[in-house]
């Protein structure tokens, strides 16, 4: 009996498997990117840059909740000029591996977001995702980016000006709003190449004792167990809405987590916080749960598999 | 009915029952609860307002840790009164193993408490063990006598000779080592410390395992924060600690190094 | 030592403690009223009633997944009219306990809302709650009215005109929303006396061996565990946004969580999910749990807790 | 690393390894799979595409269940084949408790199912059973072999006289509790058989435990469709169960309720 096919190709990138290093998690430096590698990941994403360097908040920056972990890391990054190097590096160390390198960037304006791009374009990744989940700094409410149809749509075009037709981009959204479906029609129709989703849900941990929330920043992102539901939901909803890939992202733990995901529209899958519950390995380990899991259904590629629960 | 979660990785807070200078700028704090863990595990310390950082275990039951005053969090865990709470989040990480019969411990500043309550561990295992303190001066040395009347003997090198030998603590494993062969050496203190006992195992081919410090911030293994730099060698070039992977995270992965 | 104060000023209405049976979760019989009643609880909401009956969706309706329940029972109800027969008949056996009577309805147009508010008034409950999370089917897309201010604040006058001036209206708002703080305000000001905040997060759960969702209705609403910060984020936001009391209700399963709701900034606390965790005695056990926390930490009443996490 | 959770309320699928005809109507399905589960606990099966539906327990070790063939599910349930698999959640609700040293049964339809498991757990508890069955004619008596092949006494009562004697349950039970008092009487069966029992055992004073029929829906006492109506007594006046209390939920307090 032959093994289940695990290859995935996303746009041009051709994975051994659909498991995508989430950004923000161990994506900081080339040797963990070369760890990620060595497990067995499908791809790689780097934590999101921005044009400046950022500290991130003081601890307490994250922990585990129970159902989840919350996090305000605060987009600790060394600025886009730096991460040019990291990138470049990390490209360089991943090649041998087969293992492509998503880059990911933020910004606060939406020609800040133009300016990150045409920098991180230097560094040549496979695939440049935009994390537009950050609020809008030139909008009266600092309203995220990911909530309203028209402020994503200019950042997606902003972004593809910058870098021009050969680099693909997703767009990563974000969960907490009501209209997923059309947020990534806008941003396809704006030049995006593929989506991801989804970020962390906002939320907070409050801590009955101390009498306040628990994290520095009050509130963080939720992710993990907690969101797989609401991830799987916006996957479909928006495999509904657009024809490009989805990398599904979402509290996918185990390979069956991971075969969810695709069966409601995936092309690839996200893994973030399965390295704390799991450790590092959980990025090779999904994948071969994923291949054991197919072999036993009979599922013989995850092109057979994809959207199969939401037609 | 389905049973609930226990979180149990959410900070809980604990009593402070007992707070003790154990010198010009360190102390013990012993708390009225117990935590199940493992020595070399460490905890993250939370006071509300002020902040979050990681401490090793120098104590199970009940919880004891040993914090030096150097910055915001630590002053501040100096001055928490009897009867008044810290939120601990843990125990998290990987710790020592006991393994074989002889441990051989390595101590330089906080060091010694984590090694204080591996030494515990391994007594009651039936194990023995003996320790090698460094410190600059006598009034840095910590917790000798706490080792001592475990009945562990104690080799104490201070670099201004004000109390046992003069010298790295390097001297006193590298004698310990020829003295009585141990299964391993567990070592907790500054980078320097744990590099030189690193390369000093490795070529006397004794197993070690080695607690490092980093900087700490999700302490999940997330964040990638806690990454070691890689060290640079004496020709400038960078080369990797004989006992790390590459991405190895000090929080997640660690804060304890194991190599044959 | 005198025991803590747990008695609950929640507009006119005099509650005992702070727990508020949520609505859907057994509020559709005067006996299951009763039995909230008799095991301890604050205030009881009925289950959401419409202007015609609804048998709701067939089975799977509900189901734990780890992390919480999802459901989509269907918004079942016997109609407005017959609503009203079941809530007199509530608040009469309700009043020798001491107990609020909570309406609770819903409509898929502005119109509507109030013609069923009009008739449910006329079984005179201590307060109605207006669930406003379903789609608005005036809408070409079926936008959840609770997502956008302006339809928010529609239906909110729809209800106060309907009602006029002595029937205390609270309405309740979903978390699927990046600006659950603005729609709040949006309602006061269009006329509601308190906000409840969250329903449950819409979400999905799919059985990789069914190769489907498992809902019927292939999606529902997430509640438990897994969404409390996600509650608790909303309440905070929601009370720095407006003045007015909230019923803060997402996850709450033990006194502990009761009490992070208050520090959050809600004056009384939703109960649900946490019926099928604990039993029905959930409703007086999580109330005397609260009340022992106060007394540990020294909280002489809920007024001192209120809002302290989020100063 | 944290530990994961493992949801045990997610339906599960269960293998079908045998489907068998045991009457015109009636099928008992044995899966490959055991279930962790007492005796008068229930399931919900979930044929995807079909719908879901709750079953008694007949066995727990493997699993099996009996399905009278009256609706769409029960249907589906008949026609799946050996091999393929049906979806199982829980066990739900409250079981039957073994008290005592002598238990009474009184089985009316697929009530023969939990009874059926019932019996084995008390007989390996070393309690004696003895076992009553209602049934309109003589091809609705169910598994009455399989309960004489455990030892267990049978007393058959058919409406038309075509096995055992003519008459409805009752009238064994009264002759069974008469010749030998039971510590408990335990039932399933249909609404109306389980308030005549329950109307008896009131007179007689004797414990009973009855497992309810309901309308469910979520299983998890949330939707509140499970609650019982309040039956009519014979003047037409509402009354309550003497073993309920007001908004007993089935799916959560039962489906067996106990009264002393
Ligand atoms: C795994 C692990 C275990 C640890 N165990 C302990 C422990 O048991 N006891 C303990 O006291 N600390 C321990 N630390 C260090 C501790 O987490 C904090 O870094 C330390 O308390 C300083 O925090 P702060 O907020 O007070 O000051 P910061 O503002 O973080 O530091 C103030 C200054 O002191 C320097 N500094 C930090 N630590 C030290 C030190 N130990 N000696 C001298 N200078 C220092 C910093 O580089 C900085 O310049 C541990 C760290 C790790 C990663
Ligand atoms: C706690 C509990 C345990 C149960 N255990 C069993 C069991 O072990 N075996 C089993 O076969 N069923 C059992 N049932 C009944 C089962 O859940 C379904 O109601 C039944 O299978 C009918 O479902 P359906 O979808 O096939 O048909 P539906 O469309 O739901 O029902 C079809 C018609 O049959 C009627 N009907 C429902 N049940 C019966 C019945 N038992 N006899 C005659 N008419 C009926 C209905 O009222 C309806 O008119 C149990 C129910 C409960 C609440
Ligand atoms: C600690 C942490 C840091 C994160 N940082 C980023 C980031 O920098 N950029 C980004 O787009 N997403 C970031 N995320 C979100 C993840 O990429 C992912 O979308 C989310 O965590 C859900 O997936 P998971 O449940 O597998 O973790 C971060 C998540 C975590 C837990
Ligand atoms: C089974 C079920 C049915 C519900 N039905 C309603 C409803 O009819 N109207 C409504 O406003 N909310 C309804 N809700 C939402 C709850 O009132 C509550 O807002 C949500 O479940 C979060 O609280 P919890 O986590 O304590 O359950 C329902 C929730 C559940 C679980
Ligand atoms: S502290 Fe965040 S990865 Fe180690
Ligand atoms: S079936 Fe929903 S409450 Fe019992």
């Amino acid at each position: 009996m032959g093994s289940a096919d695990l290859t995935c190709r996303l746009l041009g990138l051709e994975m051994k498997n659909p498991i995508v290093l989430a950004s923000g998690i161990i994506g900081t430096s080339s040797s963990l990117f070369l760890r990620a590698a060595q497990v067995g990941v499908g791809a790689v994403t780097a934590k999101s840059c921005s044009l400046q360097p950022r500290a991130g908040h003081p601890n307490p920056v994250a922990l585990d909740w129970g159902a989840g972990v919350i996090n305000a890391i605060g987009l600790t990054n060394p600025g886009a000029e730096e991460e040019v190097h990291l990138l470049a590096e990390g490209r360089r160390i991943l090649e041998p591996y087969g293992v492509p390198l998503i880059a990911s960037i933020f910004a606060g304006t939406v020609e800040e977001f133009g300016q990150v791009a045409a920098l991180i374009a230097q560094a040549r990744p496979h695939l440049l995702e935009v994390n537009i989940s950050c609020p809008n700094v030139a909008d009266e409410f600092g309203t995220p980016f990911a909530a309203v149809c028209e402020s994503a749509a200019a950042v997606t075009e902003s972004v593809r000006r910058a870098v021009g037709k050969d680099l693909p981009i997703a767009v990563k959204l974000a969960p907490n709003v009501y209209n997923i479906g059309r947020i990534a029609a806008a941003v396809v129709e704006a030049g995006a190449d593929a989506i991801t989703a989804i970020n962390t849900m906002p939320g907070m941990v409050i801590d009955a004792h101390a009498r306040r929330p628990v994290l520095h920043n009050r509130t963080g992102g939720l992710s993990g167990m907690a969101i797989k539901p609401i991830a799987l939901r916006c996957v479909a909803e928006i495999a509904h809405a657009v024809k490009v890939p989805i990398i599904g992202t979402g509290g996918v733990n185990t390979g069956e987590d991971a075969a969810e995901m695709i069966l409601a529209g995936a092309t690839a899958v996200g893994v973030g916080t399965a390295v704390w519950y799991r450790g590092v390995e959980a990025l090779g380990t999904i994948a071969q749960e994923l291949g054991a899991f197919m072999q036993a259904e009979g599922i013989r590629s995850l092109d057979e598999m994809r959207g199969q629960a939401i037609r | 009915m389905s049973t609930m979660m226990q979180p149990t990785y959410l900070h809980r807070p604990f009593t402070l029952v007992s707070s003790k200078m154990d010198n010009y700028r360190t102390r013990s704090l012993t708390f009225a609860e117990k935590l199940d863990c493992q020595p070399g595990q460490y905890v993250m310390a939370w006071l509300p307002g002020v902040g979050e950082k990681p401490f090793s275990i120098a104590g199970d039951d009940p919880l004891q840790l040993m914090v030096v005053d150097v910055g915001p969090v630590s002053h501040s865990l100096h001055s928490v009164a009897e009867g008044q709470r810290v939120w601990i989040r843990g125990p998290l990480g990987q710790g020592y193993r006991l393994v074989g019969q002889r441990v051989l411990l390595a101590a330089g500043g906080y060091g010694v408490a984590p090694l204080y309550y591996l030494a515990r561990k391994a007594l009651a295992a039936g194990m023995s063990a003996e320790v090698c303190m460094g410190a600059r001066s006598a009034e840095d040395v910590l917790w000798a006598e706490r080792f001592q009347a475990l009945g562990v003997p104690v080799r104490v090198m201070t670099e201004d000779g004000s109390m046992g030998e003069r010298g790295l603590v390097t001297k006193a494993t590298e004698a310990a080592i020829a003295a009585a062969r141990p299964d391993s050496l567990c070592a907790c203190g500054p980078l320097g410390m744990l590099e030189a006992l690193d390369r000093q195992c490795e070529q006397l081919g004794v197993a070690r395992q080695l607690s490092w410090e980093a900087h700490m911030r999700c302490g999940m293994g997330l964040c990638g924060s806690c990454e070691l730099p890689a060290p640079q060698g004496e020709d400038g070039s960078l080369h990797r600690h004989s006992c790390q992977q590459p991405g190895w995270l000090a929080c997640l992965d660690g804060p304890v190094s194991w190599k044959e």
